[in-house]
């Protein structure tokens, strides 16, 4: 049993803080005055800020050595009905919540909405407060209500202050997810119900409660993952359910395309593993072979649509759900090295996307146009700009040394161990990710610059300051992902042996065929048995 | 001969559980007489003195909640009125409506250049008429409950008299109206037949001490009384009045039916089937589970076609309609405690509505198109951001009254495990959404739109925006004092 | 032959579905309304025998409310009907369609 | 089924007594039809008296036959149908004015000693009452009766296809149902007094000179007067035929033997009409039995007498009274008649109540005064306020309004 | 005798009803609607519901059917239907066969139970014989059901005050009957775009 949120629980509540916090901000930039769109700025500045500090501060005071839930806090909510506001991270959560704290401050920073400023820098700091919900929520209920309220900021965000074809774009962001969740609310309650059935206790949501208790029978217990899936598949999204990724992504402000990628698309990553996995050992296990290959088929697919696209801003987008086909491959090998690699992934994906989506939002701010066909020789224009899309570029490829290569490379591991030949598959993908972001490179920034291309300036001291952070990340978890691995290492554990205890005749497949890799730079992986 | 007049012995009265009807009724007859004989009434007294009889049932509710909750539930006059929690709660919520509707009355009466003083002793009776059904111990008491409120409804929806748009809603309105009464009339009879009363209480205690040999009289009864009931709710496929009628009633009129005359209709279904039919419910069970399915899933669906924003919110409420039928139907106590919650939740939201649609409907109440809302969020930005709330939670998103609501019916699905028709339920939720996106879109996103000709909101419809926004928010974030008070309302009944 | 309570619901029965009829073929609303009285004199009808049958005088006096509103029921739904054609003479349910549906 | 009171029926019904209750119908029919015939002769007469004039003399002695002579000439006259007309319902409407006179005099009892007995005639070893029927909703069967002969009227107007006799129609319907709700309310006093809605137990409760018409206060009696003259539309409440405005009202396009229908059916409803009066205010048969040996007779008597000075009546008012306003009618009726009968039967309702419950009249009577005087004040004020209203509306200015606001 | 009089009394019903559905003329269609309530009513008397047999041919012979007459002739909507042509494709049959759904459901549910109504008997109110149906009707209605009474003068109200409401004419202007589109003929000018503002109140 894992300890229910076990040590370091302070005496200040630090996670409703990491929420209230961005709300707080919102309330005061709603009463804040209309035409000072820069105090505005400085506000949710500030409050962004502040949430980042509380995120590193937990980074600094979490034990690396607790596999349970820290920093608990639990306040009644409903009583009637056993809801009450329940939080805790773990190792598993820790880091997005650390992401989601340092990319808002990063979004906010590096762009203008242009008009209407109040309602634009309040529906990103609900939005951050809604994420934070849900990285650090324990409550079904709880995560649902915070994983539905970020539509409605994000698609204010996509509707009011997107480009394009926003309205389209927006309103199918809105009912993809609103649709795909639906059922899950269904689920929740269901499981609630059948589990206050069969423990014969009161009615409670508490997600650890129910996941520890395990007293839902098999088959039911597939039918309530199912419902889970379809909205974190939704969320991520998994291969046939994407087609609303790129119109959001495309037609999204900079920070809103941002935030999209780098935090957004995590809550159906993280979902998989904290409601999927944890709470359905069997079901995941059961189902896993399916998501595995729609994992695989999201990165050949993914890889190739984002080399055909002539947007810059497209093909990244495709180039996430390559991405987020890796970080499903890994959850779904269901071993210590793919869901660390998952993780990791996680946050390697927010950070190296984000900047990208940074990136092509400051070439769109000077060209205003997102055609690659329009674009060309930007090198010599801008050199710092493209110094810095090339080192971005090359972590999303996964280049040894910087981010991304470790976060896939462990995926492939564990892959590997569990299912060879998906992960000889998913490799092919890591190749095209190459070609097409190459491609896309040569395209924008070699070549002879003409018209406006040659004029364009290089990049501001500001705009530099607030890639800064990032870069720096990308090179720190390249060379030296330790300690971040280090603190995962122990909810994974015991995540993988929560499925061990709880699936029959499960075994963690760790180097099944005597190849025993040990990941670069990973803690050792000996645990395996 | 007179001595024999004189033998008759009258049924005992509990008056203090009879004020909000008395109140109500009281009202409305006494506004009629003063209206009748004083020339040139002020302007704004009708209206006021509604308001205050609204706020005095209101005010009223709460000893007798302290009552109902300290003794118990109780039943008088012969057994033909019982007063409950529910009977309280639903009598509270008529109360909220009736005094939005008067609110919105007065701003819509001024503006139309309409005489004013009927449509407030009609809303009154109305509301007497929604009491009496929410108290009823009596199928006939119900039944006349049901058409004193039906009626008064009628003339209400008539009552744009320069529009014959509103006497065409009335109209229909009214012919729908009574064919549904004459089902209902007819189920009550054949009830009436198979247990030997009308008495609700009296039923109740035949089904259930009673093994009947033939009981198809019974279920024939059950389901013309539901056919009956669901065209006053408006549940497909009983529900082609509904668009017609919200389109073509005047505005405020279309608040009071869509809170008023629901939770009305909703607080007799409970009566009638959780209640009375309880130990039938697997006989009735299957037909609402359909009905539900239907009615939201219908509401839902053909609410994405219509351009008329009345017209959507009318199918919305048809699909909201649907979701407090999925509470019906788990026929449990979780289930009736959520349908009062939905109910609670809905008061709020339709009232919320239709006071926005009253103020961009402009006068002569003919701008409903979505044309009329482009461009609203930057004209006016607290009208529109007001009614964004309102949408958003009727599409139920967290942190509004209406996520409550619908978390409710769902959890009472869940316990009565009727998954499919949770899933169902929510997927057209989520279909649901798209109807009030393309209000948001064109409030928002869109440009341009009408010039307006008022300058500002009158204060009738600021008060009755504003409480709702900032109730359907506060129930929300904090949605303990609904949940419970909806919990303990769940009707009993007692017998007579 | 003896007239059981049988006869009677049997004829209630078939009252009911030809007013029902009516009101769903007929298109002149006078008409219309002529159906829904059919139809009420048919529960009326079926109040009584039932309680003729059961020996309980509840069902005449259910009957006795139908009547009322009926009554009443009647009264506003000519009402209605005036208004209307006052402005559009002769108008059937087909001709009421300013609202679309 | 119905069972009757009628001690005939009380045993197995064999041959003689349907041949007793088929006798008693086609007396009552025959009685009715001589009265007829005397009726019209009698009016014609008494009118003519009254303007000095002579009057049908030459069929018969005293033109007694004209009446006869009449019938003869409209049953051989030629039947027209006007093209516009509605043919089946053109044909059904005298009827329909017909039939319920008939049916309505088949529950008055015309006999019987109710003073002594118990209202029964021996006829041929059987007691029974003397009426053709004794339902025990009697009094209903006669209001119920009443208002579908509103239909004949109503129907033969609308059917005439012309102008005329539709605005008669629309004059009768409006009329009798007007005045139908005057006339249920006085009736009602009745139920409240005799406890009955049999037309014998009616009787009854009257007999030994305790009449209705005085233990009801007099006031039912004059409003049933008054409205049960509107029901009939004989003058001055005729607007329905009214010869100067409407050349004879819904029986415009009729002649020969269906205008000779409408005339009988309007003669036999004043007879009934006038038979029903007495029944319910005049203790019908109910007298003094001065000679023991025929006192089958004196009953009869008595209620002939009663019947004739109705008769005599109705003549009266039709040859002194001028036809009244249209505007006046609905006046008359909506805002005196029903509020009066209304006020009187609570009036008289709250009396019964105080002497049940044993309290003190005077200050019922008081209490009950100080209310019927409320009522009528309100409705006096929303009255005269509808009126300025009105008046308001048409001419455009508030100044009606305004101008009655002080008082 | 009491079969032949249902059966005769059940014939008139019927008919009525028939009458009621077929007739082209509202007129006609009313009067046989006072046919078949005739025959409910005979239908009362030989259920010894005497008080109801006479009230309903008050009510309805007396005050329903002849408003309804009023209102035809005032209005002067008399003119006969054309039955022939079926205003919305389909509606008959589909009417039909919801009819003959109501029917035979109800039907057969009814004559499941064949042996007619199976609740207690006389469990609340017992039924007197037909002379005392009045006074048995009167005591319930002021007794048990008081409350319904009571109710009922609120109902009567309402449709009082609506009435009188519906038909008030108003000072100012009407506003204008809405264009129609004719569906069969979007190109043609519709019929009934009238322009209705010169209808003054009053007039």
């Amino acid at each position: 049993m894992i300890p229910v949120l076990a040590s370091a629980s302070p005496s200040f509540p630090v996670l409703p803080a990491l929420v209230l916090t961005p709300l707080l901000g919102a309330l005061l930039v709603i009463l804040g005055p209309r035409r000072r769109p820069e105090l505005l700025k400085l506000v949710a500045v500030l409050a962004t800020m502040a949430t980042g500090a509380l995120t590193l501060w937990l980074l600094s005071a979490f034990d690396p050595g607790v596999d349970g839930f820290q920093f608990g806090s639990r306040h009644a909510w409903i009583e009637e009905l056993g809801i009450s506001w329940l939080f805790g991270i773990d190792g598993i959560s820790l880091f997005l919540v650390a992401l989601t704290g340092i990319l808002f401050p990063i979004a906010i920073l590096a762009t203008d909405p242009g008009h209407d400023s109040r309602a634009y820098y309040a529906w990103m700091l609900v939005l951050e407060g809604g994420v934070m919900g849900v990285f650090t929520s324990l409550d079904l209920v709880i995560f649902f209500l915070c994983f539905e309220i970020v539509l409605v900021p994000m698609y204010f965000l996509i509707g009011r202050w997107g480009h394009g074809n926003r309205t389209y774009a927006a309103t199918k962001f809105f009912l993809y997810t609103m649709a795909g969740s639906a059922l899950m609310l269904v689920g929740i309650v269901s499981l609630a119900f059948l589990h206050a059935d069969a423990t014969g206790g009161p009615l409670t949501f508490d997600l650890i409660a129910i996941a520890e208790a395990q007293s839902i029978a098999t088959e039911t217990a597939r039918w309530l993952f199912l419902a889970f899936a379809l909205a974190f598949a939704v969320k991520v999204p998994i291969f046939p359910l994407h087609t609303w990724l790129p119109d959001a992504h495309t037609e999204a402000p900079t920070a809103g395309s941002v935030i999209l990628a780098g935090v957004l698309l995590k809550l159906g990553t993280y979902g998989f593993l904290r409601f999927g996995l944890y709470l359905f050992p069997e079901a995941t296990h059961h189902f896993a072979p399916v998501f595995l290959v729609l994992g695989v088929v999201g990165i050949v697919y993914g890889a190739v649509v984002a080399t055909m696209q002539k947007d810059l801003k497209r093909l990244v987008a495709y180039s996430s759900v390559a991405h987020l086909g890796f970080i499903i491959l890994g959850t779904f090998a269901l071993n210590t090295e793919g869901i660390e690699g998952g993780l990791l992934q996680m946050v390697n994906h927010g950070i190296s996307t984000g900047a990208l989506f940074l990136l092509v939002g400051m070439i769109y701010e000077r060209r205003h146009t997102h055609q690659i066909a329009e674009l060309g020789g930007l090198q010599k224009s801008a050199p710092i700009l493209a110094a810095v899309f090339t080192v971005v570029m090359l972590s999303s490829i996964g280049l040894p040394g910087l981010n991304g290569f470790v976060g896939e490379f462990l995926v492939l591991v564990g892959t590997f161990n569990a299912h060879r030949w998906y992960a000889v598959a998913a490799g092919g993908g890591v190749v095209l990710a190459a070609l097409y972001l190459l491609w896309a490179y040569q395209r924008v920034f070699h070549g002879p610059a003409e018209g406006d291309n040659a004029e364009m300036p290089d990049l501001r001291l500001r705009e530099g300051l607030v890639l800064t952070p990032l870069l720096a990340l990308i090179v720190v978890l390249g060379i030296y992902p330790k300690p971040v691995i280090e603190r995962m290492e122990p909810a994974v554990d015991a995540l993988v042996e929560h499925v061990e205890r709880h699936v029959d005749g499960f075994h963690e497949p760790t180097s099944r065929m005597g190849v025993d890799i040990v990941p670069e730079g990973g803690a050792d992986s000996e645990e395996g048995r | 001969m007179f001595a024999q007049a004189g033998t008759v012995a009258t049924p005992e009265v509990l008056w203090w559980a009879l004020v909000p009807l008395l109140v109500l009724a009281g009202a409305a007859v006494l506004l009629l007489t003063v209206a009748s004989l004083v020339r040139r009434l002020p302007e704004w007294l009708p209206a006021a003195w509604t308001i205050v009889a609204g706020l005095a049932v209101l005010v009223s509710v709460v000893p007798l909640w302290n009552e109902v909750q300290d003794d118990g539930a109780r039943s008088f006059l012969a057994g033909a009125v019982g007063i409950d929690g529910s009977t309280l709660f639903v009598t509270a919520l008529l109360a909220v409506a009736v005094v939005a509707t008067a609110l919105l009355s007065r701003a819509y009466l001024t503006r139309e250049d309409l005489p004013g003083v009927e449509i407030y002793v009609l809303l009154l009776l109305s509301a007497a008429g929604g009491v009496v059904m929410a108290s009823a111990n009596d199928l006939i008491v119900l039944f006349l409950g049901l058409e004193l409120l039906s009626i008064a409804a009628y003339v209400m929806a008539a009552l744009h008299l320069r529009r014959i748009q509103s006497q065409e809603a009335a109209l229909k309105y009214f012919v729908l109206g009574a064919f549904a009464s004459a089902f209902l009339l007819y189920g009550i009879a054949l009830v009436y037949g198979s247990t030997g009363s009308t008495g609700l209480a009296r039923i109740a205690g035949y089904l259930s001490t009673t093994i009947l040999l033939e009981d198809g009289m019974l279920l024939a009864g059950f389901g013309l009384l539901l056919v009956g009931l669901g065209f006053k709710v408006a549940a497909v496929p009983f529900h082609a009045w509904a668009p017609d009628v919200y389109q073509g009633a005047p505005t405020p009129v279309v608040a009071w039916m869509a809170a008023g005359v629901k939770a009305a209709g909703f607080a007799a279904l409970l009566r009638v089937f959780v209640l009375t039919f309880g130990s039938w419910s697997g006989e009735w069970q299957p037909a609402v589970w359909g009905l539900a399915i239907l009615t939201v899933l219908g509401g839902s669906i053909v609410a994405v076609v219509q351009t008329d924003v009345k017209r959507m919110l009318a199918y919305s409420s048809i699909a909201h309609a649907g979701f407090l039928l999925v509470g019906v139907q788990a026929a449990s106590d979780r289930g009736t405690a959520a349908v009062l919650a939905y109910l609670g939740a809905y008061t709020l939201l339709a009232c919320g509505s239709f006071a926005v649609v009253t103020v961009v409907g402009g006068t002569g109440d003919d701008r409903h198109g979505l044309d009329a809302y482009r461009g609203l969020g930057a004209r006016r930005p607290w009208l529109a951001g007001a009614f964004a709330v309102l949408l958003l939670g009727q599409a139920g998103v967290p942190f509004t009254a209406g996520f409550v609501a619908k978390f409710g019916v769902i959890a009472a699905a869940a316990e009565g495990r009727s998954y499919a028709l949770a899933g169902v339920a929510m997927v057209a939720a989520a279909v649901a959404a798209f109807v009030y996106l393309r209000i948001l879109v064109a409030m928002y996103i869109e440009d341009g739109g009408p010039e307006d000709d008022t300058d500002a909101t009158p204060w009738g419809p600021r008060i009755v925006i504003t409480a709702s926004v900032a109730l359907v928010l506060f129930l929300g974030v904090v949605p303990g004092p609904l949940v419970d008070l909806a919990r303990d309302a769940v009707p009993v009944l007692v017998g007579g | 032959m003896e007239v059981t309570v049988a006869w009677y619901l049997t004829l209630g029965a078939v009252l009911f579905t030809l007013g029902a009829v009516g009101l769903l073929v007929r298109r002149n609303p006078l008409v219309m309304f002529m159906c829904v009285e059919l139809m009420l004199n048919a529960v009326n009808l079926t109040f009584v025998s039932l309680g003729d049958d059961l020996g309980d005088l509840g069902g005449q006096v259910s009957v006795f409310f139908v009547l009322v509103v009926a009554a009443a029921e009647v009264v506003v739904g000519l009402g209605i009907i005036v208004a209307i054609m006052r402005r559009r003479a002769g108008a059937t349910a087909d001709d009421l369609s300013v609202l679309r549906g | 089924m119905v069972i009757a009171a009628d001690p005939l029926l009380l045993g197995p019904v064999d041959l003689e007594v349907f041949l007793i209750v088929l006798l008693k119908v086609v007396v009552s029919f025959a009685l009715l039809m001589v009265s007829v015939m005397l009726m019209v002769w009698f009016e014609r007469k008494l009118i003519s008296d009254m303007q000095n004039r002579i009057g049908p003399d030459v069929a018969g002695p005293w033109g007694i036959l004209q009446t006869l002579a009449d019938g003869i000439k409209l049953f051989f006259k030629e039947d027209l149908i006007p093209e516009n007309a509605d043919r089946p319902v053109f044909k059904l409407a005298p009827y329909l004015s017909l039939v319920p006179a008939f049916l309505v005099f088949a529950i008055v009892p015309i006999g019987g000693d109710f003073r002594t007995g118990d209202g029964t005639v021996g006829w041929f070893g059987h007691r029974t009452f003397l009426q053709v029927a004794d339902p025990p909703m009697g009094i209903l069967l006669f209001l119920a009766l009443s208002s579908v002969a509103v239909y004949g009227v109503m129907l033969a107007g609308w059917s005439s296809g012309s102008k005329y006799p539709l605005l008669g129609s629309v004059r009768a319907s409006a009329q009798m149902i007007s005045y139908e709700a005057a006339l249920g309310l006085a009736i009602a006093t009745v139920f409240l007094t005799g406890g009955s809605l049999s037309t014998h137990e009616i009787v009854s409760s009257q007999s030994n000179w305790n009449w209705n018409v005085a233990t009801t206060g007099v006031v039912p009696f004059l409003i049933f007067l008054v409205a049960g003259t509107a029901e009939l539309n004989r003058p001055p409440f005729d607007l329905v035929e009214a010869e100067q405005e409407l050349v004879g009202g819904f029986h415009t396009e009729y002649s020969s033997i269906r205008f000779a229908l409408f005339s009988l059916a309007e003669f036999m409803n004043v007879i009934t009409m006038s038979a029903i009066a007495v029944t319910l205010f005049l203790g019908g048969p109910d007298g003094p039995i001065l000679v023991e040996r025929v006192a089958w007779l004196w009953p009869i008597l008595w209620f002939s007498l009663k019947l004739s000075a109705f008769l005599f009546s109705f003549v009266w008012l039709r040859a002194t009274l001028p036809r009244i306003r249209y505007d006046q009618l609905m006046d008359l009726g909506w805002k005196v008649l029903i509020p009066l009968a209304l006020g009187w039967f609570l009036l008289v309702a709250a009396l019964n109540v105080g002497r049940d419950r044993g309290w003190s009249p005077v200050p019922v009577v008081l209490v009950s005064v100080a209310v019927l005087w409320a009522g009528t004040a309100m409705l006096g004020g929303a009255v005269r306020k509808a009126r300025a209203e009105r008046r308001a509306l048409e001419f455009g200015s508030d100044e009606a309004l305004d101008a009655g606001n002080g008082a | 005798m009491e079969a032949a009089v249902f059966i005769v009394s059940a014939v008139i019903v019927l008919s009525g009803a028939f009458g009621v559905l077929l007739a082209r003329n509202p007129v006609h269609a009313a009067l046989f609607l006072v046919q078949s309530v005739f025959g409910v009513a005979v239908l009362f008397l030989l259920l010894d519901a005497t008080f109801l047999a006479a009230v309903q041919v008050i009510v309805y012979a007396g005050a329903i059917v002849i408003l309804f007459l009023f209102v035809i002739m005032l209005l002067g909507v008399d003119r006969a239907e054309n039955l022939d042509v079926e205003p919305i494709a389909g509606q008959r049959p589909l009417a039909v066969l919801i009819g003959a759904g109501i029917l035979g459901t109800t039907l057969s549910a009814l004559l499941v139970a064949v042996g007619g109504p199976t609740g207690a008997p006389a469990a609340n109110s017992p039924l007197g014989d037909a002379g005392d149906n009045t006074r048995r009707l009167g005591e319930a209605l002021f007794t048990d059901h008081v409350f319904a009474v009571e109710l009922t003068a609120l109902l009567l109200t309402v449709a009082v005050v609506g009435a009188v409401v519906l038909v008030r004419r108003l000072a100012g202007p009407l506003q204008p009957l809405p264009v129609v589109a004719v569906a069969s003929e979007p190109e043609d000018e519709p019929e009934d775009t009238e322009e209705a503002p010169d209808e003054e109140a009053g007039a």
